[in-house]
């Protein structure tokens, strides 16, 4: 894991991105392959985002739970964790914090506050057992999460069915109007595109991502144990409490995206057939983003575009959406494989290694 | 030694030139080895001795430079080459997969077969023929786990026998082995050379290219100095070569002058990783003023002795006290702030984080102290000027207090190290292994530092495997052997002879001065 | 109640949900035991439930035709285990995010494909002609045994085959002890002369084969089409099952039994109407919490081969 | 290479036939994660727009949604695009088509299986019971073994009323006939539905109704794979006929719910300048909005059919009221 950091932090800015543009030039190959025109393709991508006010503020939206779970998955992988149960992280934010929106009585802002905080810190529960699972009994937390996030979507729904949902409904009651996040005056703004608090909150996330790792003892614990665990111990760290403390603010991230998606976008919970996503898609935003918080926001807002844009690609060029899946993958491929960019760079960075010199 | 006739030159390396990113390891090397000869290869850490035998074994490819095997010019590309040209090579590092038998690992790559399967039973008694025939003898069915480090070595020799080989490279095969397997491995390599093999041994040991080898290539830096018959020259002559000047290999120090007792260890027990029993009730005490030196040969509970020390590993049964403070079974960080510093034997693994920066390695026991910690967040002023000092003051060469510590030599990262634990002004500073891997600057250089901290009135407990160091460097000698202190020996009234017979289990005889 | 109708369905059941995780687990043990970690396993499956369904629809009305489904499965398998090769041994990249991006692409380049093929529907058609059950001759008809182990499907019989001819390819074969030495010490293979890239390139293609005629096996027996859920976490629990299995074709075998068991219980259980004290949310997580706690409880600090996850580099030291 | 777009394709061909007095609308419609091919309701709906353009030359289109946060966007797609009607499908995007409404008045739009209170929405649902009460007339007076099978999706409302109607309908003709109903929590999981119902066969059952979308394929497998052992067992169907898809050997019949009709007419109406926002359908078997394919009687011996008929008067003249929720477990 600490070659992944390693590998994230070099070139870091040249590497992701000649691996974006490979990524969209697979898509468009793929495109060519299917019969159908790349340049409208990318083009109806793009007017979909851009074109008009209501989908632009929609395409906001959509970033925000990406920047949540490319934060948790990357200050995981800081710490030389790999988090695959952001899914499940952020669908116990759901839920936890549906339950107090729609079950507690507070004042109106402290309600939502209340709500957001009981969201994120389940998630951050949630995630903090992989951890210590991991601490304890060694199992490693790649198997674990991915079980943790299949157990959260039942659970979930179990809880929902249970204690949320009315008899004739596959939902849960609407959470009061107290613990709502939506900004109606921007929404206005956005021709009623859902707009909430989340998305500074996510930005505020990535600052707090920056400040705990590197200006806090409890960071440079964190970053330590996840690079060279032996010497962390040695040198008097509990490394066990670490990785449970990585986890669980990992899925504190993750859980709080959770908790803001019902609290400003849906502002109930649907019994749900499938995970939403959101926590895969965030490995994702994590690795383009070189683990770092500024990446994080950055590759969110590169996803955010794709897959929003994509039914626009969809209406205006027939591309099948999945397509943006392929280019996704490619791009995390080559951003891994960062060896074959180099191949591609290898003129450039000659040059500059000349310059250099 | 006579007639260099081209004849029975059977390895001839010409001009040999391999660069790493940085750093020239081979230089224009040139290397002549006769048939049936036993030829050193003698030179100080870093002199590219390793390198320029992997070059010949195939593993790593020349710039520059020729290879002749029996005259005949070859281009050995890979390993494959080398054993076809019948050349074999006992690595630094034993190549053996570790959850193998014995036999699995010497016929890997060159199983006999029986219709699709291993034929196990007949690669088994091949084997045992051949352990035989050179007195190599090895359980063909035993697995490398679990058997010791000289019987590895041996299954790494019959890997090179098994694959035909005419020419053996040793790479320092005996820094690994008690004084009395190094006995027997001399015996295995006349055995070889009496069945008409060829012996290329790596070594940095005067001693032992006097004992055994018939001429000697001395690499500096990289480049040929010289080629000497064993015969014609003396260990004064080889160490300079070696070292490009005169060199004094004693540590100056005045008597030591012990006080009270600083660590009281009383008869710990505690199981090794395996399960067994690692510790089986040791017992010693370090006084303050004073440096005890741990011998023993590899695997005998120093580092389980460490660990224990330092709250890594739990002690089933005895006591530990740092001063009158009971420190058994405490954590690390306790242990720590109660005065107990410690370098540890594996520097990349345990001492450094090598991807923070020499300025957070430099507190990386400390960084919660209220100097460099204001309420959960760190003074990174405090942290940098504190390192900047610290790197001044011991003299660590690094590009900046900002460099990741990996990029710093081996010797400095030792440096670093050293100014931490040092700095923290510990009552007990543990020594494990504080110059394995280091050039002879840089030796002299921490051994002062453990005198003076010694001098100061602390005290320091030395683990070493080379006894060079342990006797030139300790006040008093502990020997360990199996889990226990087998005896405490004085410096000044032991040698090397009787200290290995201790190594390797016997009590320590009545009276204890023995033979020059 | 008819118990012994019930354990003769729930064996049968067994089988049936555990056949294509034992092919993913065995092409992650040949992975893995050389020294390449394969997450992306669940892709591989997902590609070979693609080509395995695609082909055959093709060949349909021919009764051969899962069977050239099969064959397109594996074919697909290996070469799409190509890039996380490329990657992960020549690269030299981490092959977790290697994985990872493999899995991604498997469901998009299917499920768009499958859109272009079929017209803009989500998944195939649904397949006629697919895999039936063979009834062995005489041994079909011991009673309880007989249904339950005798009446399965050829994939089956396939997987239990391949178990055991991977143990003993991997345990008795000079090819399986290279593997296995490539996995623990490339080095030390290296050094005598073994081919340590080649040997972990064929490890990951024959662990993309595998893994292939896990996904087809899906499509080509119970769900008779292929669609973007067709695999659906099984690869990820075919790398729980191996490494539950210690990384042994044998208990890779009884892990993927064991999730079987888990998954065949799921309905039996509401049939006998246990759903009235046990919430159903809690049987359809049974399997999962069952594997933390296995994995928790018995297998514990589980030991890799000790190079897994690391890329060979000659130079290094 | 252009399967995405069934849509605009329909235009010129077929202009003339539609009559140049009517002016060409366009109509969108968005499903739920199952897509088009769901082989059920999002599948039927489809199909009812595509005949909308093949009859009148209308503009048609769709989108599938990934998710639950996809839904008001895909509906905005088309509402802020000015489209003439856009059907929501699916009971789990009724707030969220309600939501898009109220935020946009001018628009119109319509969804299937949910009831939206607004004034420019039509909601069309089904008495999804009626017809399941008769296919259980028709699983019950057939049933060998005295046992019967229920495979349901997700427990949500529309599923219950089926499961309701099916265990009235067995119950009224035969009491002593046993149901045994299991849900499998999901629409898209035909190796779940395929266990489930090896499950439910292999405890005596003989006949398996489903109503699982694509989880009830599953069902279709394993009642294949014992039919061609010689098992007599069957599956009777959802949605549409499926026994034009899974054959007749294993159908016995199919509860059709007309979600193509439904949408067809609805469409249809609208432009004929008939739309009713606010108002809400019901459809059941007095509407034939559900019922038995014609293809049953290949399958279901005339005598059973007949009773089914009788069953159907009654209900429809309300001799018999079909409960929608099955009594609590
Ligand atoms: N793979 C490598 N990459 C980079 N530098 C290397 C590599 N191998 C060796 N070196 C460098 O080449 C030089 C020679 O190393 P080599 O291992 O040959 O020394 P040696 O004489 O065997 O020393 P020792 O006595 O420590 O074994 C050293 O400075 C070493 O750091
Ligand atoms: N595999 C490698 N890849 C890259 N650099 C290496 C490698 N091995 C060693 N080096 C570099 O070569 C130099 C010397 O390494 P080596 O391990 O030989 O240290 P050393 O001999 O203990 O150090 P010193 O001679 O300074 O005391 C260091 O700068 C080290 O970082
Ligand atoms: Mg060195
Ligand atoms: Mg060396």
């Amino acid at each position: 894991m600490n070659k992944v950091i390693g590998i994230f932090t070099k070139d870091s800015f040249l590497v992701p991105l000649v691996a974006i543009l490979l990524g969209l030039i697979c898509g468009a190959i793929a495109m060519l392959a299917g019969g159908f025109d790349p340049i409208l393709a990318y083009q109806s991508l793009l007017e979909k985002v851009f074109g008009d006010v209501y989908n632009f503020g929609e395409t906001i939206r959509q970033i925000t739970p990406l920047i949540f779970t490319g934060l948790s998955v990357a200050f995981a992988f800081r710490t030389g964790l790999f988090n695959i149960g952001a899914e499940g992280q952020l669908v116990i934010g759901m839920i936890a914090s549906v339950y107090a929106g729609v079950v507690f009585d507070l004042p109106p802002g402290i309600h939502a506050v209340v709500a957001l905080l009981i969201g994120g810190i389940a998630g951050g529960l949630w995630g903090a057992f992989v951890g210590w699972l991991k601490a304890t009994r060694g199992v490693h937390e790649v198997i674990t999460s991915i079980m943790m996030n299949w157990i959260a979507l039942y659970f979930a729904n179990w809880v929902l069915q249970t204690f949320l949902v009315p008899e004739g409904q596959q939902r849960s009651e609407n959470i009061k109007d107290s613990a709502v996040l939506t900004i109606g005056w921007l929404s206005q703004m956005f021709d009623s595109a859902r707009l909430h608090w989340g998305t500074a909150i996510a930005l505020l996330g990535a600052v707090a991502f920056f400040v705990i790792l590197w200006k806090t003892k409890t960071g440079f614990e964190l970053r330590a144990v996840g690079l060279n665990p032996h010497a962390s111990e040695y040198a008097g760290m509990n490394v066990n409490r670490n990785v449970v403390k990585a986890m669980f603010i990992g899925g504190l991230f993750a859980g709080l995206g959770g908790a803001c998606e019902v609290l400003g976008v849906f502002h109930y919970q649907a019994v749900m057939a499938a995970l939403p996503g959101y926590g895969f898609d965030g490995i994702a935003v994590a690795l383009i983003g070189g683990n770092t918080p500024f990446g994080v926001v950055l590759g969110a807002i590169l996803f955010g575009i794709l897959t929003f844009g994509a039914t626009g690609m969809k209406f205006g060029a027939g591309v099948p959406v999945e397509l943006i899946r392929v280019v996704i993958a490619s791009v995390i491929f080559f951003v891994a494989a960062h060896g074959i960019v180099r191949l591609f760079l290898k003129p450039v960075l000659n040059r500059k290694k000349k310059e250099a010199v | 030694m006579n007639h260099l006739t081209q004849e029975n030159i059977v390895v001839e390396m010409r001009g040999i030139t391999k660069r790493f990113p940085g750093i020239i390891a081979n230089d224009n090397i040139q290397l002549k080895v006769k048939k049936g000869e036993i030829h050193a290869l003698l030179g100080e850490n870093g002199a590219g001795k390793s390198t320029l035998m992997n070059v010949l074994f195939g593993l790593y490819q020349p710039e520059e430079g020729d290879i002749l095997i029996n005259g005949q010019k070859v281009n050995i590309t890979s390993p494959n080459v080398a054993n076809e040209l019948g050349i074999g090579m006992v690595h630094q590092h034993f190549m053996l997969v570790e959850p193998f038998t014995v036999t699995e690992n010497i016929v890997l790559g060159k199983e006999p077969k029986k219709g699709m399967s291993i034929d196990i039973a007949k690669a088994a008694k091949d084997v045992e023929n051949l352990s035989k025939q050179y007195g190599l003898m090895v359980d063909p069915h035993a697995k490398i786990e679990d058997i010791s480090v000289g019987m590895q070595q041996r299954v790494e020799i019959l890997k090179t026998l098994y694959r035909g080989a005419e020419i053996i490279i040793f790479d320092e095969p005996t820094a690994v082995l008690t004084p009395q397997e190094i006995h027997e491995l001399i015996e295995i390599m006349h055995n070889l050379v009496k069945e008409g093999k060829t012996i290329i041994l790596i070594t940095h040991k005067l001693k032992e290219i006097m004992a055994v080898c018939d001429s000697v290539t001395i690499i500096r830096r990289g480049k040929t100095i010289d080629t000497l018959s064993v015969a014609n020259t003396n260990p004064d002559e080889l160490a300079a070569k070696m070292v490009g000047r005169e060199v004094n290999f004693h540590v100056e120090k005045t008597e030591a002058k012990p006080k009270e007792v600083i660590l009281s260890v009383q008869n710990v027990t505690a199981m090794g990783n395996r399960g067994v029993n690692a510790l089986k009730g040791i017992s010693l005490d370090v006084r303050a003023g004073e440096i005890l030196g741990i011998a023993g040969v590899d695997g005998n509970g120093q580092s389980e002795l460490i660990e224990v020390l330092t709250g890594l590993r739990k002690s089933q049964g005895g006591t530990i006290k740092l001063r009158d403070k009971d420190i058994t079974n405490k954590l690390p960080r306790e242990i720590s702030e109660s005065g107990l510093s410690n370098i540890p034997e594996d520097r990349h693994k345990r001492g450094l984080v090598l991807d923070f920066t020499m300025s957070e390695n430099m507190v990386l026991e400390t960084y919660f102290h209220k100097e460099f910690n204001k309420g959960g967040f760190l003074d990174y002023n405090a942290i940098e000027s504190h390192a900047a000092k610290l790197i001044q003051e011991f003299d660590v060469r690094t590009p900046s207090i900002h460099t990741p510590a990996r990029a710093l030599s081996g010797g400095n990262q030792q440096k670093a190290i050293i100014a931490r634990e040092v700095h923290k002004d510990p009552e007990l500073l543990i020594a494990a292994q504080p110059t394995r891997g280091l050039d002879v600057g840089a030796i002299e250089f921490i051994h002062k530092r453990l005198v003076e901290q010694r001098d100061k009135g602390k005290a320091v407990l030395l683990v070493s495997f080379e006894l060079d160091e342990i006797l030139n460097v300790s006040d008093r000698i502990a020997v360990i052997y199996e889990g226990q202190i087998v005896g405490i020996v004085d410096p000044k009234q032991t040698n090397e002879q009787e200290l290995g017979l201790m190594m390797a289990g016997s009590k320590r005889t009545q009276g204890g001065t023995s033979v020059e | 109640m008819d118990w012994g109708m019930i354990i003769s369905n729930l064996i049968h059941d067994t089988i049936v949900f555990s056949t294509a995780l034992i092919f993913a687990a065995l092409g992650g043990v040949f992975s893995e035991r050389s020294g390449v970690v394969n997450i992306a396993l669940e892709g591989m499956m997902v590609i070979g439930a693609f080509a395995g369904a695609v082909v055959t629809y093709f060949m349909q009305p021919s009764e051969l035709a899962p069977w050239f489904g099969l064959l397109a499965a594996v074919i697909a398998g290996a070469i799409f285990s190509l890039p996380h090769a490329v990657a992960s041994i020549t690269f030299k990249s981490d092959q977790t995010v290697s994985g990872v991006a493999l899995n991604f692409l498997a469901v998009g380049l299917a499920v768009y494909l499958t859109k272009i093929i079929f017209n803009g529907a989500g998944q195939t058609e649904t397949l006629k002609v697919v895999f039936s059950k063979w009834e062995i001759p005489v041994l079909s008809d011991i009673p309880v045994l007989g249904h339950a182990i005798f009446e399965a499907y050829p994939t089956s019989y396939i997987a239990f085959i391949l178990v055991f001819v991977a143990w003993y390819v991997i345990y008795k074969t000079p090819f399986g002890l290279r593997i296995r030495a490539v996995g623990e010490h490339p080095r030390a293979a290296d050094t005598v002369g073994i081919n340590v890239n080649r040997t972990r390139y064929i490890a990951v293609i024959l662990s993309g084969a595998l893994a292939a005629m896990g996904g087809a096996t899906i499509a080509l027996t119970t769900t008779s089409n292929f669609s973007h859920n067709t695999v659906s976490g099984q690869g990820f629990i075919a790398i729980a099952a191996m490494i539950f299995g210690k990384w042994h074709p044998v208990g890779a075998m009884g892990a993927a039994l064991f999730f079987g068991v888990a998954q065949a219980v799921k309905s039996l259980v509401q049939v006998f109407g246990l759903t009235k004290y046990v919430p159903i949310e809690f049987i359809y997580m049974l399997p999962y919490i069952l594997t933390i706690f296995v994995l928790a409880g018995f297998v514990g600090r589980s030991s890799a081969p000790a190079a897994s996850g690391k890329p060979y580099d000659t130079g290094s030291r | 290479g252009k399967a995405e777009q069934p849509n605009q394709a329909g235009g010129n061909a077929e202009q003339g036939q539609a009559g140049g007095e009517q002016k060409k609308i366009r109509v969108g419609m968005v499903t739920d994660v199952g897509g088009v091919n769901d082989n059920s309701f999002n599948q039927s709906a489809w199909e009812g727009l595509t005949k909308l353009k093949n009859d009148t030359g209308h503009e048609v289109q769709y989108i599938q949604s990934a998710g639950d946060a996809d839904y008001v966007p895909n509906l905005n797609q088309f509402v802020k695009d000015k489209w003439d009607l856009t059907w929501g499908i699916g009971f789990i995007m009724g707030d969220h088509l309600k939501q898009v409404a109220e935020q946009n008045p001018d628009a119109k739009l319509a969804i299937i299986d949910a009831e939206v209170q607004a004034p420019n929405v039509e909601s069309v649902l089904f008495k999804e019971q009626e017809g399941a009460f008769l296919v259980g007339v028709v699983a019950a007076e057939m049933t060998k073994t005295g046992k019967v099978g229920f495979v349901g999706g997700m427990d949500i409302p529309v599923i219950s009323r089926f499961e309701a109607g099916f265990i009235a309908g067995v119950k009224a003709a035969k009491p002593e006939v046993q149901v045994v109903p299991i849900y499998t929590g999901a629409f898209d999981k035909p190796d779940l539905g395929k266990s489930t119902a090896s499950t439910l066969y292999g405890q005596g059952a003989d006949i398996v109704f489903h109503a699982a979308g694509a989880t009830g394929d599953g069902v279709f497998n394993e009642a294949k794979d014992r039919k061609a052992k010689g098992e007599n067992v069957w599956v009777i169907g959802v949605d549409k006929d499926q026994s034009l898809t899974f054959g007749k050997e294993i159908t016995l019949t199919s509860m059709m719910k007309r979600v193509d009709e439904a949408v067809y007419r609805v469409s249809k109406d609208y432009a004929e300048g008939k739309f009713e926002g606010g108002k809400i359908v019901r459809l059941g078997l007095a509407e034939n909005g559900v019922g038995l394919p014609e293809t049953s009687k290949d399958t279901v011996p005339a005598e059973v059919l007949k009773k089914v008929d009788e069953f159907k008067e009654k209900i429809i003249k309300g001799e018999i009221t079909v409960p929608e929720a099955p009594e609590k477990k």
